[in-house]
């Protein structure tokens, strides 16, 4: 198995080894010796790390995390990340993202569409190390694509597709194979696995910039 | 201001451009903020500065956002009122066709709920599957009672509060924004909904109106005919402020049911002092 | 006659007997008819009469039964009327609502099933209810439709045939019932529904009307301006017998049709040598 | 097995047994030999013949039919009984029936409520022999009870309970045990048998009136 990033570990919860990294919990979650549980089940990013898919993160990185709903994931990447920035479209989950990213003074929320890389250019630095993207509306490879621009040459895109977003009456392996075919318009694929274990229908995806 | 970084000009022109601003391509920003912005030396400084700004700045968008949803709720509220009017409408008729075949035929969404369970004999399919349609309607008027229930608090938080969901709903409604609300004097909140009254007691359906919409609230409603007045002025006086406080802060404001509810007490003691002297 | 059994009297009596009579308790009827009835001397004869009584009796009760459809009609034709009425107007609330998340909303019916199969992103969930409500109410107005098609025929086989089961049963609608259109002249019928359209026309809705509800007629709308008055005259006369034929016979007349088919293309040929003159 | 009764026979139809009466085809079943198939699958009381349930018909009897419906049924009730009465609410079906009853001379329509036997005991004789009864109504023990008054002495009740005209919500079994708790105050069970080869969620019960 790849190895963690530095600032995720397996530690052990009430006798049961989980992920985890270390900062203020966020939404409930176990905490032990300011190490904090990372359930996999509510979180796509956390599901490629159980599944021991080879994300290429080593700790410290600048991310761009795209879809970033009420924080929960980002507050994870942001306790081991560097300068992570987090977007995110609708207000609500929004509010939350806020709570969290008040504690965190590495985690910068906006409130922009995924969808138009330029509301947020002026903003996000260029060469960003990784982008994670979990974002449930249609074209999620046009997504990646679009936001392309802010990815380091040789950093790393870590894509969730939830497969109910493109086409609800489409088979997810269709889908799948679909978005596949549109994302290598512009990355080169270097895993990809089914998160079924423990997210029904979604696809992860580790994949670098083409040059 | 395309092609700029967030960070060039004051602090309000950084939140002003982290909420508008835009650029086709991201740079090397903190780079070039430590290079170009005096009060940003080092990359420690940059994110802290970038934190503090995206925060804000997220802060009031979300707020903007949020506040742009009396359009929601408004267009929610019209949707209600329809969904209850059209599953009345065709409750009715739905009761006069069952009346051929049912001799209990009854009225209403209960009726029609009854008949889904318990078709009468010699009842024509498309009867049953009116009746259907008819609890449809019913059902979706509360879901969107329930969805008004919901965003109504946070939308406008303190007429919420004072006036209850719906009726704070149907004020915004009748202003057509929160904005408009909050820029209408207590007079015209008093009397917002009367003309619905008015032409309903034109086609005969009701008595002349003395009140606009604020009259579905206990606090007039409940109120003894000659304080009703008082009342509704002094609802409507709470309401534009209320109002007011949702549109410019958006902080909800325990203190203005407070003193609501202290100014009834007043008029119910004058309610209560009229009865003693008739006694 | 309650206790008398159903062979006492006439061979009309008989008839009126086997569907109106009644008796509390069943008794030898056979032996009782043949001590009693002239025309029934033994147990062979009376099952004769008794199979030709409840053949030619229940006949006519079928047929009673069947036209008092008429009613069921009426009340499917008002109530598809009212369907498609509320489904557009909750599908005019819809397109308002969704034009707020969706650039590209559009109206009617169709945009309502398409918002369902593709909700707009940030599209609160009782929008896409309401769309559901509006397409099942449509639908509504179909199976209603098919139904007015399928009991129409049965019900007024003539008059269904010249007008189509749609307007065969606004007419009955309009009339109020089956009985009621028979009795009604063929003046009468003509006008039928123009207070509905004289209504839409003070609204503001509609060109003031030249003609009742049967102005959907093709033969009346597809006739040139002039020959309308003719067409509708013509087409109305042949109604106002075919109502008469549905009410006191009940049996079809297919001559009906073809006699109308020849005034209509007398009238067409008029307007083709007006037509020959003017050119 | 018992009996069948005079006029109901197995009969080869193409090579397979089957249950026939003779008579005028009805319902576009296959003959032979003047002879016509009985299809136990549209029939509850063929079904009650086909599962050798005993019903104490021997033929000529004197019947009344209650929900006599297109005449399906009864139609081969007529081929083997004496008088028969039917009884049939709806005006749609019974146009079908009228035309059954044509080609029969012994077989009586009434287009009439079988919950209201008063509307017909002037016309159907007192002491019949058995009541069929298949009437798709709530409160069918009701219906027989209240038509007990035509049943002579030592006659039978042939009864097909649709539990689903009950009560849609309650499990068969417990309409079945209502239905015969009822029906027991004015009726003696002599046997009773779940339909289920031929009609989903049907009893076929065999009664004869209490002494």
């Amino acid at each position: 198995m790849p190895e963690l990033p530095a600032g995720v570990e397996r530690r052990s919860f009430d006798g049961v080894e989980r992920l985890a990294t270390r900062g203020e919990p966020v939404y409930g979650e176990p905490t032990a010796d300011g190490w904090r549980a990372w359930n996999p089940d509510r979180s796509k990013l956390g599901a490629m790390f159980e599944l021991g898919m080879d994300t290429g993160l080593e700790g410290g990185e600048t991310v761009l995390y795209l879809g970033a709903a009420n924080g929960t994931t980002v507050s994870h990447v942001a306790d081991f990340a560097g300068p992570t920035y987090a977007v995110e479209f609708s207000p609500r989950p929004t509010r939350d993202l806020l709570e969290v990213a008040e504690r965190r003074s590495r985690l910068f929320p906006l409130l922009k569409d995924a969808r138009k890389p330029e509301t947020y250019a002026h903003i996000v630095e260029e060469d960003v190390d990784v982008i994670v993207q979990d974002v449930a509306t249609r074209g999620q490879a046009d997504v990646a694509l679009r936001n392309r621009r802010f990815l380091a040459e040789d950093g790393r895109l870590l894509l969730a597709v939830k497969a109910r977003s493109e086409d609800v009456t489409a088979s997810p392996d269709s889908v799948f194979s679909a978005v596949r075919e549109s994302l290598e318009s512009g990355y080169e694929i270097l895993e990809s696995r089914r998160l079924e274990a423990h997210h029904m229908d979604h696809l992860g995806i580790v994949a670098r910039p083409q040059k | 201001m395309s092609g700029d970084g967030w960070f060039v000009g004051t602090q309000n022109d950084r939140l002003e451009r982290i909420r508008y601003g835009s650029a086709a391509q991201p740079a090397d920003w903190p780079t070039l903020a430590i290079e170009s912005a005096t009060d940003i030396d080092d990359e420690t400084m940059y994110y802290d500065r970038l934190h503090e700004a995206t925060v804000s700045a997220t802060r009031a968008a979300v707020q903007a956002r949020e506040r742009a949803d009396d359009n929601q709720l408004i267009h929610a509220i019209r949707a209600l009122k329809d969904c209850r009017r059209t599953a009345n409408e065709l409750a009715e008729r739905l009761s006069e066709w069952a009346g051929t075949v049912d001799p209990e035929a009854g009225t209403g969404i209960d009726y029609a709920e009854r008949l889904i369970e318990e078709p009468p004999a010699d009842c024509p399919e498309p009867m049953i599957s009116l009746a259907t349609r008819v609890v449809d309607l019913a059902q979706q008027a509360e879901d969107l009672e329930a969805y008004v229930e919901r965003q109504a608090p946070v939308v406008a938080p303190n007429l919420s509060a004072l006036a209850g969901p719906v009726l704070a709903a149907r004020l915004l409604s009748l202003a057509g924004s929160l904005d408009s609300l909050a820029k209408k004097p207590s007079g015209t909140v008093q009397v917002l909904g009367a003309e619905e009254a008015l032409f309903a007691h034109l086609r005969g359906h009701a008595p002349s109106p003395k009140h606009g919409v604020i009259f579905t609230h206990e606090a007039v409603r409940g109120t003894r005919l000659e304080d009703r007045g008082s009342a509704a002025r002094a609802l409507a006086g709470k309401l534009a402020i209320a109002a007011r406080v949702d549109h410019y802060s958006g902080e909800y404001r325990p203190e203005l049911e407070a003193e609501f509810e202290e100014r009834m007490a007043t008029i119910r003691a004058r309610a209560d002092e009229g009865d003693d002297k008739t006694e």
